[in-house]
């Protein structure tokens, strides 16, 4: 299993009228080959924006300052707008959060899915486009592929309309899904449906994917590894198992801590108090050194280093510093 | 774009709304009228009565019978004669009630049971206007009057053929071929809003001296777009105003004419302020027309130093105006010392007094210039209430103005045409009714001797104007035009017809 | 806690809500709802997108007026009889807290002000101090600063907003509050401050909610009892750990089993009750039973009439009639 | 990182106050602040302002501070060139058209300016009843506002001209008899968009009175729709003005809004051009500004537009 | 849509009854009478007796409305006053042309360069195209559009000699005043067009389709203009409504038969039938662009249901 992306050091950043918002500040992570990292974190911690940099979608008034994309062996960020375009949608497809509104309302379902071949794939006709829009409708559970295909999208269910915006970013058998809370706007119900459909076209496409979400169950559903963004740094990634059983980021852990567990009741949540920081004026050390249980005066000073805490399990935080180590145990 | 010397093309700044003759009350449809069809006389270059469809005529020496014996040979541009009988339908038509466009006393007041025919009292066969034979047409006249022939040269004395009139009914004159033409063109176009295109008139009996195959008369609202269309080729004459008259006042292509048109100041005898004399007569004197005519409409009007036009005839050697002399002048001192009388006797000065105008361009600058005149020479405040031309017309008629730029153009060359206009104390007129003035009028009218006619007349102007004060001529209209170089002859009266096509002709 | 020694404080008899959506069309919201909130409980709500679960809330605090059926709020009849005082004094008593945090504070008027809208309308406060006083007092107790009340909404992030919602709620001294999803737009670590916040306001204050919301794991967390609604009907209704442990309505269960647990273990070996079908259209709807296009165990007597909720436990009632 | 300067010392813990937990790092600003913040930023508007801010000192302070009055005629300085004497030149009767400029400028802002308030208090209360009370009430409104449109304004205006003497009063009353259908259409969409809003909604369930919820909860949040529409009405009002001056039944003399000497300058535009070019630069200037201005209001006062 | 179309027109009609009552009595209020006040003065009582029965005003004001609804029902909207016996429906369609003709190129000359612009402007958002469509959209609207048309005239017509200047001969004639007019309705379209733009631009599905490898150019054309497009529609009924009659002072200079110069003309001279016949016209043509822009709009949109109507 190779590294398919490799993210080093990104930093974004945005220019707004009060000043610069330093959405991703210094970003590491990589994707295998075949394998499902999940991305969480706190709203506004910048993880669409770091997915958005790797895909060279940025808003207008965004900018990557620094950092490298790899994929398969070339930098994303050195390429031009017209590379970047044979990137998009054929190697590296993207879904977004919300169904309803990212679909074209205007143009018909099928039409939608088509242009994305049109564009990839120059050498299909157009009755094979259509063809294969068909398939690609009925692989992603749509019933009644035919009928559907001239429908728009406010003629379709949001689950539907998910289904869709799945079905386009498959049309060309990307090697990366990027999927940006794919199912937050959909019932528990139908979210279920969507999660077993991905990971079954995972295995039958064999692509890498990439799923941000706040949903820790949707994240220990579907993914192999995880990565937890705060305060527009990366602060803990690990396998799935390792992220919930041993977190090692005083975020991760307290994120656990707040959820409640479906199968024992009682007891009040363990929330985290406060507020994530402003991106605008970042704090100088830890991102959540405000909101920390556990913060040294180290923490609000500097900003940790990755440290190894097991096997493909690296996190940011003082607490894993011997030094830390050294004084807890004094203290004690 | 017209090339030069084949068309002649002029402009007008209204719309030709109608040419049916008994509806057709403004200048551009005479003109229109006047190319296209003839009456017994016709206007020539020095603005005298020309025998045109009339060949010879007699008159009986108590001068109230015209005997006119037709030309031989006159044809409609059908092919059909035109006789005496379409004189009589047409001056007829023109004496009846169908006769919408204000001018049937220019018929009723002088032929014989005019007025009686138009009211409805007496029958067609007893007014004074009959077909003798096909070649002679008998008019009798209530008063011996000096310039009918003038009047036969109207656009309401010319003839219209009965068979077709009656059988294009309400489309009669509508459009080129609901028309018959007895005139030097014929129309072969007309659109109220684009214009009248004219086209030489095979049949015409004096189709010889007619010099231009095509002409045309387009509506151009606007005065720059007219000196534009004049400038790159399309027009062979455009009229100037004032702003432009500096810059051309040396060319050669630049001429000047007056009009026989008078704008003046009504008084209303009744308003408060008004009906005092001494203010009427400050308020005359206190306008310096000639600032008025020299820099600000500067396009050739003379100062309205009386009520009748400058030019106008007199005894025949002087003009009326020569011999009545300025009956309105400029004295601010004069102004001042009958303006202080006034306020005397009006028991204070008024705070101010409301003028009334219409909304054209002209008549605003009138207005101010009227305004700022009282305001320097007399302290007088001016508000100007600009209405309509409609709206101006109605409160005038409804009596409720002090005071109102209006003007009156002449119908014919002779003073009466402006004097018996305050016989019949409308309010319109300011609801002057004199005794005095009113005999002076009705003798002038009956009077055969002309000697004695015209010297009713020059008194009656010095009591209207500088004794009763009633109104205060303020300019008679000028214009200024330029007229392409190769154009000669394009001449215009001052009466009623602007521009004569026949005459003209390309060099 | 048994039912027969709490005290009803609000009984909803036969709710109907139906809208007018043109062309002669009716939406049925709300489709014959009854059910009673006990003094001091939680009354939680689930259900999909759309089956009514906000119109339930906003009739039963009369915010629409019901196409038929009752409310009774600790013995009062609300409808129309009601005197204008009668109703003033019932806003007071029936709060809301509202979904969007972003569109439930007026983005022109100061937090102090927002908070102090039910104050101001009440007459609650004798003087300007103790007004501002109050608020302070109601701002420290949803866990803000002093210095936040002069600040302007869209200065706060969505959690904070959330507690001012809540403070403005409180500022009444209500003795109901009807919770429309509080927690659905916040962050994981955001929507435990503020499930905490309400617990603690409840033991402190005995107030009852009613609390609507799509996570059933932080319903199961907050709530009593739970009610289960499908396309404008309740379909279940039951103690919370019962209806967790017992489910048994189709529907109920379905959505039980769809819930991803945020445990990789457990999740990695799951199985779940996939619905198939599609959700119908919610205008126009026939006399079967609603569920009966996506129900895996739909029998041919199911299209024949709406199953009626009926006791089939003591305090569980299902809609169903295969388990009836 | 220099982990030199880091000690045992700091891995003691630290204390967070919990107002930093809850800590909001932008200073605290108001919506209008932060609007002006951004109007600021807005390089074109705010020239337009300065620009719209010296015209109208100059049409206040321009006309008192010369030496001759807008009605004093000069035959001798009939279309007078620009000079030392007469900055603008002079007009058709000699009169100064520095001062007249400005006193037409003047007269045009005030008609526009009264004619917006006029507007904005009709249009923003019939707009607002309209969609509040919604149902037939609205149906017969929007109604009334089709009729309006419907009929020719200019009938409307000519017939309040002739009604009443032709003055600065009357052209607003005429103007502002149709002028306000525009502001009633946003205003109603604005609110009917806001009226289901949760804001609202919490208000009503506060039991805060109908009057209060308009007052405090829907014009508030109009506002930007308000000011917008108002800098569009302003040039609007002065072009309507202007036409109707063009077709003669404007102002009377000696007064002149921007559109009589507008008017009077296009007549006598080949000789004279100095006569149309001040005002037409004025009333350009003013249309540019407001049409600027409105733009960068609109940006600034609508939170969505966070370029 | 049948139906719907049907309802809108009967809706149209009732609200054209209101307008013609409305505009009926009022009309009848302006000052003076369709008659040279001077000239009907001295007229004698019979004959201004028989001008009033012509025109139908010697009857009392409601029989001169119920005659009036009558006749316009069978389709007779009576004859002018001032074109004397012509009908009112010829003078007004033959004037209709000149007016039509160059208020379309307008709007259509208005439309390509509007949209264009508006587009560029967007896509480069604060760049120089941008800059310089919004100075152009700002100047369009605010340079009076008698002085663009009289310069033009002046140099292009004149100075150029390439255009006739004068007066109305045929299409040639309808160029310059065609441009004349078109620039507030390009300013308008490139403004709208490009807010619009804007807006759609950071819309979800934009994102979407450029995630999906489209080229900006692709993106550009196939999914924001056509949903950019909206607000343009709809301005473009009130557009067309004003080009075609409200330019009266385009159509002084360059001597333009049009409608707008016809309704000032007739208001100002007391027409009554052929007031009447423009308002008529003037309404029930606003009225059905309307409904033509929310035919137009469920074409474009197709989200948009008509049966619903929209907030208007
Ligand atoms: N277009 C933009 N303009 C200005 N700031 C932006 C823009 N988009 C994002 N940001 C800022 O960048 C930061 C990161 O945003 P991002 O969208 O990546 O967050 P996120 O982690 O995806 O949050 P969420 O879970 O809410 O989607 C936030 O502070 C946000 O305010
Ligand atoms: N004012 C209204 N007019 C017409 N239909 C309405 C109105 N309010 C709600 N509805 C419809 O009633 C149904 C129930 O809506 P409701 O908002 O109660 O659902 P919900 O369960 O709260 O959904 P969500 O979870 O999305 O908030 C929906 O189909 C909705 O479209
Ligand atoms: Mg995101
Ligand atoms: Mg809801």
């Amino acid at each position: 299993m190779g590294k398919i992306l490799e993210v080093k050091n990104l930093t974004i950043h945005i220019k707004t009228h009060k000043g610069v918002v330093q959405a991703v500040r210094g970003v590491d992570f990589y994707l295998n080959e075949q394998e499902t990292l999940a991305v969480v974190g706190e709203s506004g911690s910048g993880k669409s924006i770091t997915m958005k940099g790797v895909m060279g979608i940025l808003p207008k008034n965004g900018k990557v300052v620094d950092g490298t994309v790899m994929f398969q062996g070339n930098d994303l960020t050195k390429y031009t707008e017209r590379q970047m375009q044979q990137v998009r949608g054929s190697e590296i497809a993207m879904i977004f959060q919300d169904p309803m509104t990212s679909l074209n309302p205007t143009m018909k379902v099928g039409k939608q899915i088509e242009e994305m071949l049109k564009e990839h794939c120059k050498e299909m006709s157009k009755a094979d486009r259509k063809a294969r829009a068909i398939e690609l409708l009925s692989l992603v559970g749509i019933s009644n592929p035919e009928a559907r295909y001239d429908q728009y999208p406010h003629q379709l269910s949001g689950g539907m309309r998910q289904r869709v915006v799945i079905a386009i970013a498959l049309a060309c058998d990307p090697k990366v899904l990027i999927a940006d809370e794919p199912t937050t706007a959909l019932d528990v119900t139908i979210q279920a449906q969507i999660l077993d459909l991905m990971r079954d076209l995972q295995k039958k496409i064999k692509t890498s994917i990439i799923i941000i979400t706040h949903n820790l169950g949707v994240v220990a559903n579907i993914a192999d590894r995880v990565a937890v963004m705060y305060g527009g740094k990366l602060v803990e990634t690990g396998d799935v198992a390792d992220i919930f059983h041993n977190p090692c980021h005083e975020y991760t852990k307290g994120l656990l801590r707040s959820i409640p567990k479906a199968h024992e009741k009682g007891g009040e949540l363990q929330a985290i108090p406060g507020t994530p920081p402003d991106l605008m004026d970042p704090p100088v050390g830890c991102p959540f050194a405000a909101r920390c249980q556990e913060t040294m005066i180290v923490c609000q000073k500097f900003m940790p280093d990755y440290t190894e805490c097991g096997k493909n399990h690296k996190s940011a935080c003082w607490m894993l510093d011997e030094m830390a180590q050294e004084v807890k145990a004094d203290e004690k | 774009v017209f090339a030069e010397g084949e068309t002649l093309s002029v402009a007008t700044d209204f719309e030709v709304k109608t040419l049916v003759p008994w509806a057709a009350s403004e200048e551009n449809a005479f003109m229109v009228l006047n190319q296209a069809e003839e009456g017994l006389f016709r206007m020539d270059e020095n603005n005298q009565p020309q025998p045109a469809l009339c060949d010879t005529y007699e008159v009986t020496d108590d001068k109230l019978t015209y005997t006119f014996h037709l030309r031989d040979g006159i044809q409609w541009s059908n092919g059909e004669p035109v006789t005496a009988a379409d004189f009589v339908y047409a001056w007829l038509k023109q004496m009846s009630t169908d006769a919408t466009n204000g001018y049937s006393f220019i018929m009723t007041d002088y032929i014989v049971n005019g007025q009686e025919y138009n009211e409805g009292t007496v029958d067609a066969s007893e007014v004074g206007v009959k077909a003798v034979d096909d070649q002679t047409l008998e008019v009798q006249l209530k008063s011996p009057t000096p310039y009918f022939l003038n009047l036969t040269t109207m656009d309401m004395f010319f003839p219209v053929n009965e068979a077709f009139c009656e059988e294009q009914g309400t489309n009669f004159a509508l459009s080129p071929d609901s028309m018959l033409y007895c005139g030097p063109y014929v129309i072969t176009s007309y659109d109220p809003a684009v214009g009248v295109t004219f086209e030489k008139n095979d049949n015409y009996w004096d189709k010889d001296n007619v010099a231009i195959e095509d002409a045309q008369v387009r509506v151009i609202k606007d005065a720059a777009a007219a000196l534009s269309a004049y400038q790159a080729g399309e027009l062979s004459q455009v009229k100037l105003d004032s702003a432009n008259v500096v810059a051309y006042k040396d060319d050669p292509e630049f001429s000047q004419e007056i009009d026989f048109r008078t704008s003046y100041v009504q008084f209303n005898l009744t308003d408060d302020v008004m009906s005092n004399v001494n203010m009427r007569k400050a308020i005359s004197l206190a306008m310096n027309r000639s600032a008025l005519t020299d820099n600000i409409l500067a396009d050739g009007s003379a100062p309205g130093f009386g009520l009748v036009a400058d030019g106008m005839s007199g005894d025949g050697e002087k003009t009326f105006r020569e011999l009545n002399g300025d009956v309105s002048p400029y004295d601010p001192e004069q102004a001042k010392e009958y303006y202080d009388k006034a306020v005397e006797e009006l028991g204070g000065a008024p705070s101010e007094v409301t003028l009334l105008v219409a909304d054209d361009s002209v008549s605003k600058s009138v207005a101010t210039f009227i305004q700022s005149e009282l305001v320097t020479t007399l302290g007088l405040n001016v508000v100007i209430d600009t209405k309509t031309v409609q709206g101006r017309g109605e409160l005038m008629d409804a009596n409720n103005y002090q005071f109102a730029v209006t003007a009156w153009g002449a119908d014919y060359d002779d003073a009466m045409t402006y004097l018996d206009l305050w016989t019949n104390g409308t309010p319109y007129r300011g609801n002057y009714n004199d005794d005095d003035y009113n005999a002076l009028i009705s003798d002038a009218k009956t009077q055969t001797d002309d000697a004695v006619r015209l010297d009713d007349m020059l008194k009656a102007e010095k009591k209207l104007v500088e004794e009763d004060a009633v109104v205060a001529p303020v300019y008679h209209r000028g214009s200024a035009v330029l007229t392409k170089s190769n154009v000669k002859n394009l001449i215009s009266h001052p009466i009623g017809v602007p521009i004569e096509f026949k005459y003209a002709s390309f060099e | 806690m048994k039912n027969d020694d709490k005290q009803v404080l609000l009984d909803v008899k036969n709710l109907k809500k139906y809208f007018d959506v043109g062309n002669k069309k009716i939406l049925k919201a709300v489709d014959d709802v009854s059910l009673q909130i006990y003094k001091g409980e939680t009354l939680g709500l689930v259900g999909e997108s759309g089956c009514g679960k906000s119109t339930f809330g906003r009739t039963v605090i009369h915010l629409y007026e019901p196409t038929e059926g009752s409310v009774t709020f600790d013995g009062l009849k609300i409808d129309k009889n009601l005197d204008k005082k009668q109703r003033h004094e019932l806003c007071r008593r029936m709060q809301m807290i509202f979904q969007d945090p972003y569109a439930s504070l007026n983005p022109r008027r100061k937090i102090l002000d927002i908070v102090a809208e039910g104050i101001d309308a009440h007459g609650l406060a004798a003087n300007k101090k103790e007004r501002n006083d109050k608020v302070l007092e109601l701002l420290e107790t949803v866990g803000l600063q002093a210095e936040h009340a002069d600040r302007f909404p869209h200065e706060f992030s969505g959690g904070q907003r959330q507690r001012v919602g809540i403070a403005r709620a409180l500022a009444v001294d209500p003795d109901f509050i009807v919770c429309d999803e509080p927690i659905s737009a916040l962050d994981v670590s955001i929507q435990a401050q503020v499930i905490n916040l309400l617990e603690q306001l409840q033991r402190e204050r005995g107030l009852t909610y009613l609390f609507i919301a799509h996570d059933l794991s932080m319903v199961k967390h907050i709530s009593d009892r739970i009610g289960v609604m499908y396309l404008g009907s309740l379909v279940e209704l039951a103690e919370s750990e019962e209806l967790f442990e017992n489910p048994m309505h189709p529907y109920t269960k379905a959505l039980l089993s769809a819930i991803p647990i945020p445990d990789p273990d457990i999740e990695k070996n799951r199985q779940r009750i996939m619905l198939e079908g599609t959700l119908p259209n919610p205008i126009g709807l026939g006399d079967e039973c609603k569920f009966c296009s996506r129900c895996p165990v739909c029998k041919d007597s199911c299209h024949k009439s709406q199953p009626k909720l009926v006791e089939v436990k003591p305090g569980h009632f299902v809609a169903c009639s295969q388990v009836q | 990182m220099d982990k030199s300067k880091i000690d045992r010392s700091m891995y003691q813990k630290a204390k967070v106050e919990a107002s930093e937990k809850e800590h909001i790092a932008a200073p605290a600003s108001t919506m209008l602040a932060d609007a002006w913040i951004r109007l600021k930023k807005n390089k074109a508007a705010v020239v337009a302002l300065f620009i719209l801010v010296a015209i109208i000192l100059l049409a206040i302070f321009a006309p008192i501070f010369s030496k001759y009055s807008f009605r004093d005629t000069d035959y001798n300085n009939v279309y007078g060139l620009p000079s030392a004497a007469h900055i603008f030149g002079a007009d058709q009767f000699g009169r100064d058209l520095w001062v007249r400029t400005w006193m037409g400028t003047r007269i045009s802002l005030m008609i526009a300016l009264v004619a917006a308030i006029l507007d904005l208090v009709v249009g923003v209360l019939y707009g607002a009843v309209s969609a509040l009370f919604g149902g037939k009430v609205d149906a017969v409104m929007q109604r009334i506002i089709e009729v309006l449109v419907g009929i020719p304004s200019l009938i409307i205006v000519i017939l309040f001209l002739m009604a009443f003497p032709a003055g600065v009063g009357t052209i607003i009353a005429a103007l502002s008899i149709t002028g306000w259908v525009n502001m009633a259409r946003l205003v109603r969409a604005e609110i009917l968009k806001l009226k289901n809003q949760e804001f609202v909604l919490a208000s009503q369930v506060l039991g805060t009175s109908k009057f209060n919820i308009i007052m405090k909860d829907l014009i508030p949040n109009t506002v930007s729709v308000i000011v917008i529409n108002v800098m569009f009405t302003i040039p609007s009002a002065i072009f309507t003005e202007a036409f109707l001056s063009f077709i003669g039944i404007g102002l009377a003399e000696p007064q002149a809004s921007l559109g009589v000497l507008i008017n009077g300058g296009y007549q006598v535009l080949r000789m004279y051009p100095h006569v149309l070019v001040f005002p037409a630069i004025v009333i350009v200037l003013i249309m540019v500004c407001f049409s600027i201005l409105g733009d960068g209001l609109r940006d600034a006062l609508d939170p969505q537009m966070r370029k | 849509m049948l139906k719907y179309v049907l309802k809108r027109l009967g809706y149209i009609l009732v609200t054209l009854w209101v307008i013609v009552t409305c505009t009926f009595f009022m009309m009848k209020n302006l000052p003076g009478t369709p008659f040279d006040a001077e000239r009907f003065s001295i007229m004698t009582p019979q004959q201004q007796e028989r001008v009033l029965e012509m025109y139908g005003l010697n009857d009392s004001l409601p029989m001169q409305y119920v005659k009036y609804i009558k006749n316009m029902l069978k389709g007779d909207l009576g004859t002018s006053f001032t074109y004397v016996n012509q009908d009112v429906s010829k003078v007004i369609t033959g004037r209709l042309g000149p007016s039509a003709l160059i208020g379309i190129q307008a709007v259509l000359i208005g439309l390509a360069i509007g949209l264009i612009l508006g587009i560029l402007a967007a896509w480069k958002h604060n760049s120089g195209i941008d800059y310089f469509t919004m100075i152009l959209a700002v100047l369009g609207v605010s340079v009076p559009n008698f002085v663009a048309a009289a310069l033009l005239q002046y140099y292009i017509g004149l100075k150029w000699g390439v255009l006739p200047v004068g007066f109305w001969t045929g299409w040639n004639c309808s160029v310059l005043p065609s441009i004349a007019l078109s620039f507030s309705a390009t300013a308008m379209v490139a403004r709208f067009m490009r807010t619009e733009m804007l807006d759609v631009l950071d819309q979800d599905y934009i994102i979407t389709a450029r995630a999906k490898g489209l080229s900006q150019m692709k993106v550009l054309m196939r999914h924001a203009v056509r949903n950019s497009i909206l607000p343009v529609v709809t301005i473009l009924g009130p557009i067309v409504v004003n080009l075609m009659t409200g330019s009266l002072a385009v159509e002084n200079i360059f001597s333009i038969p049009g409608i707008g110069s016809l309704f000032v003309d007739c208001i100002k001279a007391n027409d009554y039938p052929v007031i009447m016949g423009i308002t008529i016209f003037y309404a029930a043509f606003y009225m059905l662009i309307v409904l033509l822009v929310d035919l137009a709009y469920s074409l474009i949109d197709p989200r948009i249901r008509l049966a619903k109507g929209k907030e208007s």
